[in-house]
């Protein structure tokens, strides 16, 4: 009992860092592509500029809004944060360093970052405010969309590996990482793909659209609560990169370092892509974002499974 | 269909190349508060005087266009010199166009470089005496040049 | 085309209309403001009606139309008088979309009402104003005009 | 359809370009119904320009259309150059012509990083437009010492000559913009997203927009070829040899597509101008002193359309009226009839592509 307690604390203090890491890699990402400098106050090259954010939403007024719907507008942070604790307890760090590494790894980690939209919705519902309600309910829309192409790629993979612990599948890329299999790269495709739009990054960030619905969901939190959603946000980009990593990447497998660098070298890899990406692409508009998923994603998917599925058993 | 959705790839990758070959460029900005940029030769900075230099001729005060500037004077005993009284600048009303320098025969009033201006209170910045000499000495990198 | 022709042609079709023609622009009476327009757009092809304006001549108000032909190259100045008692126009915004938001800001400028206007509310100032800003007769509290300057020598003027 | 959502759009809103207030109405995400509100940024310039003297109110023209402050000099000087018959030397008349087109391609530049920006192509374009704004910027600022408000141009000159070096600043910066318009390209103007996010959105037909009297690159998109700088060439336009982009069927895109190929031809115009200006002394003093009488109309092409000012003097030191036809003004009316029946993100979009600026619509 005491492990798991433990365990839970180092998840807990990793989610922390590992966020305020990737703010600090975003805002750093963001200025070199944008010829600028970035935060450089606070710290060397501002490291320490994270920090003094979280000081700065944790010392702000907790503003409540008029009207709010109480119950659901306080509840939706948890509902947004606790999901991402929970689906770091089956990540596989390197071979020794997982929480639990249990048997249905990769459907437990797929339905507990699905509850992330419920938390959304409670947010766009419960904060009365029109342009949240409108980013709760593309939220609710594209997140539900975009978990079928998701699940069918994830799938390959668990057909590939005959397994569904994490582990089991790091185990299975020993002889060569699933992505280099063609049938495999494009569903590495279509769940990277799938995967930016259940985070709401960019091109797929319409749930928070900053031109079109101010901020979206969050419009109306502040201080710890808007910190919370923030923390989610980064913290979900950490996670999708880690599946992939587990999935398609060979996990923490890698030549001479040791496995726990290599996993977070690749995940982190994946997190700076999806940052590059956030900074390079326009957003698409919901409709086009939501025929892209039904319309291109789906049938790939589909397709994918089938014909690598049909292989698989001949 | 698949034609389509190659070419929009490519596009993509296009965009990523871009913003790639920026990423490895220098920075074109300043690390502000510790690297400060020159102000050019005509940068049209805070309204200064040297009072030495004025002849009271009044030109700047008709030419501004938003009366920022208030100007009195008293003749002498000797009813030949004049001297300036009260020479009060509004920084709130100025709208910086350098007309009264431009005017000026002397050149006596100009716009001096100074572009960080932030004052502690409202009315500080309302009536700035141009006949102090330390009139921008409080504001930080303000000389008066 | 110049002003004479589109002055002769206006003839031709109203006879019996006391046309005037300033250097300035074709001024005619405000009660057949909008016969003319109407001509001028369909016979005439003028299909931009480029600005609305007014001037406060103190005891009335003169009323600006631009209007500009494509085909012709040609714009015309067609000018309408107002007198303070009787504020009233017929609106042009039927004939050209962009009148609609002029005659606008000409009403809450100057205060020329146009009849049949479709949305005649102010549009920069608030609504609950009642002062009509550009009139030359325009008084508040907390407006001061700058003391106006002359021909800059000598001091206090 | 149900109940309508009213949605209130702005004053405060990231993408309302300032200070823009559009009562939406919408069906789910469709609006059904637009009602822009002005007024907010109302300064009453116009009554400002009656207590003026003609000099006096050059640095008030700054603030109308504050991305393009050297277009507005140059529109209100040419008025007052009008009405009163003054000459204004050749050298002056080249420079101005220089630092209005220089001008004008940094406006575009703005238009184009913020209508991406309005896209959801998060500051990077945007970022890259300013970048290259500022190499002018700086050039204009070591010309006339302001950075956003110039105050350059005077009635019958500018205020001072131009420095030593600028004639090669502005031929690196040539050369340098012409390689930065690739990137444009390839970063937005045929990424698919974009290409997806922005044609057939808002599209403009040729009739709507003469009706509602739309000018400058909102014209052009659709198709119309109409420029001031051709058809009535003011200045010294009709001295230069440049072309007028034009979109083809007046959608966003094109819109965005014909801001984009204008600014190449600005370029054009200035690299031919800055091989031949002429010697003389450019500069009119401020002490000049100007009164007359009459009317008139002067009409320029400023980056956003045609700026057009109506000088009525009855011979005093200060105009009786000062009429600005703004540009913005007339393109904005011409936007609750294009956004009705699109998604509010195309609506976003259409208002981006007009590119709107807030100080000479309420002036």
């Amino acid at each position: 009992m005491s492990v798991i307690f433990l365990k839970g604390l180092a998840v807990l203090g990793f989610i922390a860092v590992s966020a305020m890491f990737s703010i600090w890699l975003e805002r750093k990402i963001s200025a070199w592509i944008q010829n600028r400098m970035g935060p450089m106050m606070t710290g060397f090259h501002g490291t320490l500029q994270p920090v003094a954010d979280t000081i700065k939403l944790l010392l702000k007024e907790d503003i409540v809004p008029k009207g709010v719907d109480f119950l659901s507008w306080w509840l939706a942070p948890f509902f947004v944060t606790v999901p991402v604790v929970m689906a770091f307890l089956v990540i596989p760090f390197s071979s020794k360093w997982i929480a639990l590494d249990l048997n249905v790894g990769v459907l437990y980690v797929c339905s507990v970052t699905s509850i992330c939209v419920l938390g959304i919705f409670m947010a766009g519902w419960g904060s009365n405010n029109k342009y949240s309600l409108l980013g709760g309910m593309r939220s609710a829309a594209q997140i539900i969309s975009y978990e079928v192409p998701l699940l069918l790629s994830v799938l390959l993979v668990v057909m590939q590996s005959g397994t569904m612990s994490m582990q089991g599948i790091v185990a299975a890329q020993e002889h060569g990482w699933f992505i280099l299999k063609p049938h495999l790269t494009l569903a590495f495709l279509i769940y990277f793909i799938s995967a930016t739009a259940e985070v709401n990054r960019v091109p797929f960030d319409i749930p928070e659209a900053e031109s079109e619905l101010v901020a979206g969901y969050h419009t109306e939190y502040s201080g710890m609560k808007f910190a919370m959603f923030f923390v989610a946000e980064y913290t979900n980009m950490f996670i999708i990169s880690a599946i992939a990593t587990t999935l398609f990447l060979g996990g923490w497998q890698g030549p001479f370092l040791p496995g726990l660098v290599w996993f977070l070298l690749k995940s982190y890899g994946l997190v700076a892509f999806l940052m590059w990406m956030r900074w390079t692409l326009p957003r698409v508009r919901m409709d086009q974002m939501m025929s892209f998923a039904w319309k291109v994603l789906t049938p790939m998917a589909l397709l994918n499974l089938l014909i690598s599925g049909w292989f698989m058993v001949k | 269909m698949m034609i389509r959705l190659f070419t929009g790839f490519y596009s993509i990758l296009k965009g990523f190349k871009v913003t790639f070959k920026n990423m490895l460029k220098k920075p074109v900005t300043l690390n502000y508060p510790i690297v400060k940029k020159p102000m050019t030769d005509r940068f049209r900075g805070m309204v200064d005087l040297v009072p030495e230099k004025c002849v009271i001729c009044y030109q700047c005060i008709k030419i501004c266009p938003t009366a920022a500037l208030e100007l009195e004077h008293k003749v002498l005993e000797d009813n030949k010199t004049k001297t300036i009284t009260k020479f009060v600048f509004n920084g709130e009303l100025c709208c910086f166009c350098g007309f009264c320098g431009e005017i000026c025969p002397t050149d006596a009033i100009f716009l001096n470089k100074m572009y960080e201006v932030s004052y502690f209170a409202h009315k500080d910045l309302l009536t700035i005496d141009l006949m102090r000499k330390d009139k921008y000495k409080h504001v930080d990198g303000g000389e008066s040049s | 085309m110049k002003n004479n022709d589109i002055l002769q042609k206006i003839k031709n079709k109203f006879p019996d209309l006391s046309l005037e023609e300033t250097p300035h622009g074709l001024v005619i009476p405000k009660t057949a403001l909008l016969d003319v327009a109407g001509f001028l757009k369909i016979e005439m092809d003028f299909e931009n009606c480029h600005c609305v304006t007014a001037v406060d001549r103190r005891d009335k108000l003169e009323l600006i139309y631009l209007l500009y032909s494509t085909s012709h190259h040609f714009m015309l100045t067609l000018k309408t008088f107002v007198t303070l008692d009787d504020l009233t126009v017929e609106t042009l915004s039927g004939l050209w979309r962009s009148a609609d938001w002029l005659e606008r800001e000409v009403y809450d400028l100057f205060g020329i009402k146009f009849q049949n206007h479709p949305d005649l509310r102010r549009i920069m100032n608030p609504d609950d104003w009642t002062d009509f800003p550009l009139r030359k007769n325009f008084t508040r509290a907390d407006f001061i005009p700058r003391p106006q300057s002359t021909g800059l020598k000598g001091p206090n003027s | 359809m149900g109940e309508l959502l009213t949605v209130n759009m702005g004053p405060q809103h990231p993408s309302t370009h300032g200070v823009l207030y559009l009562e939406l109405k919408m069906d789910g995400e469709i609006v059904v119904d637009c009602k822009p509100h002005l007024g907010y940024l109302h300064r009453s310039i116009e009554k400002i320009a009656e207590n003026r003297t003609y000099t006096q109110f050059i640095p008030f023209t700054d603030r109308l259309d504050y991305l393009a402050s050297m277009n507005n000099n140059l529109g209100y000087c040419l008025a007052v150059e009008k009405l009163l018959n003054i000459a204004v030397p050749d050298r002056a008349q080249y420079l101005r012509v220089i630092i209005a087109e220089l001008n004008r391609a940094v406006s575009h530049l703005v238009a184009i990083g913020t209508f991406a920006q309005d896209l959801g192509a998060y500051a990077t374009p945007l970022f890259y437009a300013f970048r290259d704004r500022e190499k002018i910027v700086d050039l204009f600022d070591s010309i006339c010492g302001g950075r956003l408000t110039y105050n350059y141009m005077r009635i019958g000159g500018v205020s001072a000559d131009i420095p030593a070096r600028t004639e090669q600043i502005i031929k690196d910066f040539i050369a340098y913009e012409r390689k930065q318009l690739i990137e444009y390209n390839e970063l937005l103007t045929y990424n698919v997203i974009f290409l997806a996010r922005s044609k057939n959105i808002g599209i403009l037909s040729k009739e709507v927009a003469r009706s509602y009297s739309v000018t400058g690159p909102m014209l052009r998109a659709s198709g119309i070829k109409w420029d001031i700088r051709k058809e009535e060439p003011y200045s010294m336009y009709d001295k230069f040899d440049f072309d007028v982009p034009v979109g083809a069927n007046g959608d966003s895109w094109d819109r965005f597509k014909v801001r984009l190929d204008e600014i190449s031809q600005s370029l054009r115009i200035v690299e031919q101008a800055i091989g031949g200006i002429p010697e003389g002394n450019p500069v009119s003093k401020v002490n000049r002193v100007f009164r007359g009488t009459g009317e008139a109309y002067v009409r320029t092409e400023n980056p956003r359309g045609e700026l057009g000012f109506y000088l009525v003097a009855e011979g005093g030191f200060n105009p009786t009226r000062c009429k600005i036809r703004s540009p913005s003004f007339s393109n904005l009316g011409a936007l609750s009839e294009l956004v009705k029946g699109l998604n509010i993100s195309d609506a976003v979009c259409v208002l981006g592509s007009m590119d709107i600026v807030m100080g000479e619509i309420d002036r």
